[in-house]
């Protein structure tokens, strides 16, 4: 547990492009070999704002994938929605910046042994790591489907080439204006009925995680679900970023998010009791 | 470059270097080790532990500010046995030196807890955490209370003997804190731990209500900087003889610098490491750099400089 | 967009904006009205003015800190009798509501300068600056001293008599903040002004030394918001009823928001002036702004409503 | 006095050009109609740090010069010496960067009426803004002479084209790396007793304007000087750039940099007194 971040480095990293994608922003980074120990589910934290930035504490980002390329070496994506101070300067770094990363951080997705059926659920930019994620399951020789939504087309992450890796993908937006109209928890319970899914894999709202984790309650289905926090070091030093989470006991403790997840077992955590005095 | 004694004493603990951790900034030192190596800094001061493994405050439990942050963690902790059996052991063995930091609620508790660390070997010495609620009196908090503050020094010191050094560690948000300093050297502290965070709060525009689940919480970080300074340079002025271990808001050997010469013998980086594990690595290294550059042949000279009457 | 009725009170004062400059920031309005309209503003607080012109503090004068800065000026200035001379008649030509803000050595000079002022027209209210050393008690800050401050209102109130609203400025060096403004309001305070600038200091590598010819300063900027956002909150929670000119570190209309929902009726903006000579239009156009979008049909129905229990 | 700055506006400006000139950045900054309205003397008040920036204070630089191109229209030029994080940051602004800038401010150089004779002394970056000076004075027809000092030979700021305006340029350097070696104010009262100077103008380090003012003093030489002190506002509101300056009854008081200055009148200025308490 605590060594989870024995692989992570600080290091400068240079934006090798950085593309307008609906409401978000991709952005490639590269980071040399540590593309190599980079797993679905870590996570980056960036400084911001600059050398004189009045903003302290680095931004958290999902990986969403990473690749080696022969022009650049070890790079990694990040899809990054543009929402306060921090993650505006990030979108605002053109090709050829230099930004001051921390990578590989936290508790990776589990990767099950066996070739199992399993679904990926994203909310927003949520879906991101779940293309590097769905790459490694279909390796595996799991079958794959995804299901991503948002409140509106423009708030859907789908690149093309993701869809390569999954068996099936479907669309929810809430205005209807992209795939199905409602909800992407909507169609949870009738798969897991019809089909034999082992695991669900989620990122997105805390929302849209208790939800799945109502539906998979009492169920066989494993929710392997990837939280998000509020976080001031990533690191697992500053106790800011908890949730509470039973052991396997049932006592129920603060678990940090950053270093105890951002993957964590759905069924653990107390979903009811995020944000409430235990 | 001529060699340097960058060594400090704190009451009658050694150390090598002058930099520490800062309590609640650092856990046990386990996570920090995966980034440097625990051996080499001054010291790993720890998470103020309680009696009981607490959970602390609700979320959110933390907001940015202008150069600052907000903090209110609420003394989140695995208990003083746990600490004991888990965390001492792990530092002992990457050969850190230790400082415990420690909080109660009531007087009686932060002697016991005294008590329970008096036995244990591999301390270097003991800071009191005295920025907590006094649930003995409508929940005033100890620091801001001169009469507890006191109470809660002896009760430390009768307990654990004339070895182990205390370091009592004072809250900003007083009227008078040279007087509380001198009420808690008086009742025993061989030294003060300057400055625990600044009480705050930021309101969440959007909710329009208090951002943090516990309401206020705990300024850190640059933006407190001037105020840690006046506290360490006022202090100073009035017990000159008794060591500081400064902190709030230092985030390079320059600020680590501008500590020593207000008065401390010590420096705790705290928020700086969320920021930048390494932060405690490069600020010493910074520090190193400046006291060689301005003549100086060991740390110790430099302490309380900018106390002394200007040459003309 | 829908009418937004922009007003506030302070005491019995009416002033058409919440938005006003804050002592010692504005000098006494020459200089800002010609970047803007002085009547198009809640009002000008002056810089505190005491009995006899002074030539203030030593130079350096001022330090920048992280997103704040240091100010030590001593209160130089005209003295009270050319400031009715000149600056009083400038700002009533202006069209500008005026809060005189004043400053003494003694509780007897704060009410001397009362009298001066109780017979001059066009004054809206009277600013008491209480953080300054008090030369009857070895240089203790009036506002730290419960005592002390309520007679300096005390004082002032009853030379005035009861027309002109009193604000009482406070300083937040102190460990009970809530009752300090208690005493005030006791003593004949209508509304408070909070916060006076923060106590610290900068030492300057180079010389080893402070940097401020005064050794410490004020801090003042946003570095200092979230402390001034939890005393209005505090001391509105103490006394909803007492009315509040909240301050420290505003620069944008959220941040006047936040203070507005922690508590306060008005808000003063300093620090933020000397970044942007026309800092307070933006702020108040910002404020306004965010007022309507957020369903408000007045200012004042935003005022504290970060007490208000959340609804489930 | 008080309406000193009725010209000034805070506008949003673009970076024309960024040269380095020795240690000294050239900065040439289009700001439109408001070039006409610059006086020598006048200095702009800058924000520097961007959006994020945890520096709150503007800077202020002299105005070198001012002129009107047919490319760009108005344009003032600074000569600006990386010293801190601000000036530092201000340097690094490239070609079509957009700063926000104060412009013009504080009291200008008094311009005589008669064509006199007049001596011009620059310190370091202190030389930039009396080539502008000296265009006007050479205008009024004065015999405009210069005497530029530093410590060495890059801190020298003297461009080629600003020569024209002069009738005569000395360099000082104490390193001798450049023109004569030693300092600035050495010759200074030879040329008043052996040429019929009617003013000196001055600007430069504080020790610098003292010293003039020490060699001028009894004389009948006016010394307008350039001081500098540390700004907050810039705009005379904050109290903080005073300078103990006697008024013609001789009261000494505490006079604002900013808008009483920067250009002051060297016998009125207490120098003794600055930084001291009155
Ligand atoms: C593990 C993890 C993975 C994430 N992955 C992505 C991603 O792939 N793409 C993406 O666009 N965003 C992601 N985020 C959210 C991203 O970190 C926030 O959008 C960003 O921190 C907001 O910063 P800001 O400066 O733009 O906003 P501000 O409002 O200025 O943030 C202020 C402070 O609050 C914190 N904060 C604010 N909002 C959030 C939030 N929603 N979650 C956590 N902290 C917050 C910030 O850390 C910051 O300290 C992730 C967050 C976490 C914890
Ligand atoms: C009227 C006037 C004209 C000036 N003209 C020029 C010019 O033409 N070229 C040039 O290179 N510089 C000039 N300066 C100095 C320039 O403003 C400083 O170099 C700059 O403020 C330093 O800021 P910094 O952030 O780089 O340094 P920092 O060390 O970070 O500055 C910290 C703070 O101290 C203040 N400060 C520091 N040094 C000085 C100083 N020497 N003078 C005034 N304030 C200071 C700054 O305003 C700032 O608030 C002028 C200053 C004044 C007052
Ligand atoms: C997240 C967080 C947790 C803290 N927990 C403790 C604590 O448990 N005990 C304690 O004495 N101080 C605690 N502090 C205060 C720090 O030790 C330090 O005094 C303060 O943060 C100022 O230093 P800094 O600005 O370098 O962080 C905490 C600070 C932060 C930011
Ligand atoms: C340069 C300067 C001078 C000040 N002078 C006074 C003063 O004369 N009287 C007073 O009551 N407050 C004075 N203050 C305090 C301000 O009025 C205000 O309370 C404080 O600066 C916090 O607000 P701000 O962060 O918006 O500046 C001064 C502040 C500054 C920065
Ligand atoms: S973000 Fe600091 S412990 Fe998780
Ligand atoms: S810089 Fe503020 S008054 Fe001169």
């Amino acid at each position: 547990m605590a060594l989870i971040n024995k692989n992570a480095s600080q290091i400068l990293a240079t934006v090798v492009s950085n593309k307008r994608v609906g409401q978000y922003h991709q952005l490639i980074i590269n980071i040399g070999d540590l593309a190599t120990v980079c797993k679905p589910g870590n996570f980056v934290a960036i400084n911001v704002g600059g050398e004189n930035s009045r903003m302290i504490l680095r931004r958290a980002f999902a990986i969403s994938r990473v690749s080696s390329s022969s022009t650049f070496g070890g790079t990694m994506e990040l899809i990054v929605a543009p929402h306060g101070q921090g993650s505006k300067w990030l979108c605002a770094q053109n090709e050829g910046s230099v930004i001051d990363v921390i990578v590989p951080l936290g508790t990776a997705f589990g990767i099950p042994t066996e070739p199992v059926q399993v679904l990926l659920v994203g909310g927003g930019y949520g879906s991101a790591p779940l293309f590097g994620l769905a790459e490694v399951l279909n390796a595996r020789g799991c079958r794959v489907d995804m299901l991503l939504g948002a409140s509106t087309a423009s708030k859907i992450y789908a690149p093309m080439e993701g869809k390569r890796s999954v068996n099936s993908l479907r669309i929810f937006t809430e205005d209807g204006s992209m795939g199905q109209s409602g909800r992407v928890t909507d169609p949870i319970r009738d798969l897991i009925n019809d089909m034999n899914i082992a695991v669900i894999y989620s990122c997105g709202p805390m929302a849209m995680l208790s939800a799945i984790d109502a539906i998979t309650r009492g169920t066989d289905v494993v929710h392997q679900c990837a939280v998000e926090e509020s976080m001031a070091c990533g690191i697992g030093i500053c106790m800011t970023c908890v949730l509470p989470v039973s052991d396997t006991e049932g006592n129920i403790t603060m678990q940090r998010s950053c270093i105890d997840g951002p993957v964590m077992d759905g069924a653990h955590v107390q979903w009811d009791k995020v944000g409430k005095t235990l | 470059m001529t060699a340097l004694d960058f060594s400090t004493t704190l009451g009658n603990a050694w150390f090598p270097a002058p930099t520490f951790t800062a309590s609640g900034c650092a856990s046990s030192g386990r996570e920090l080790s995966q980034f440097f190596d625990l051996s080499d800094i001054g010291g790993v001061v720890t998470k103020s532990v309680m009696m009981k493994a607490r959970t602390g405050r609700p979320t959110p439990r933390m907001a940015e500010t202008p150069s600052g942050m907000l903090n209110s963690i609420g003394l989140q902790g695995p208990g003083i046995d746990a600490f004991i059996a888990k965390d001492i052991p792990f530092l002992i063995e990457q050969r850190s030196r230790i400082i415990v930091s420690i909080a109660g609620e009531t007087v009686e508790e932060y002697s016991t807890l005294a008590r329970k660390l008096r036995s244990v070997s591999g301390i270097s010495a003991i800071e009191v955490n005295i920025s907590c609620p006094n649930v003995e009196n409508r929940g005033l908090v100890f620091a801001c209370d001169p009469e507890a503050s006191k109470r809660v020094i002896d009760g430390v010191r009768r307990t654990i003997g004339g070895e182990l050094p205390i370091i009592a560690k004072l809250s900003p948000d007083v009227t008078d804190l040279p007087s509380i300093a001198r009420g808690v050297v008086d009742a025993g502290a061989d030294a003060l731990a300057l400055i625990n965070t600044v009480l705050g709060m930021v309101i969440n525009v959007d909710t329009m209500r208090p951002h943090l689940g516990g309401k206020t919480g705990g300024l850190s970080g640059p933006a407190i900087r001037p105020i840690a300074v006046r506290a360490i340079y006022q202090v100073h002025a009035a017990m000159p003889q008794v060591p500081i271990l400064g902190m709030g808001g230092v985030t390079s050997g320059k600020d680590a610098l501008e500590m020593i010469a207000a008065g401390a013998s010590g420096i705790s980086i705290g928020t700086a490491s969320f920021g930048n594990p390494t932060a405690i690595m490069s600020i010493q290294n910074e520090l190193k750099e400046l006291l060689v550059t301005k003549g100086f042949t060991s740390m110790r000279q430099a302490i309380g400089f900018a106390h002394r009457p200007e040459e003309v």
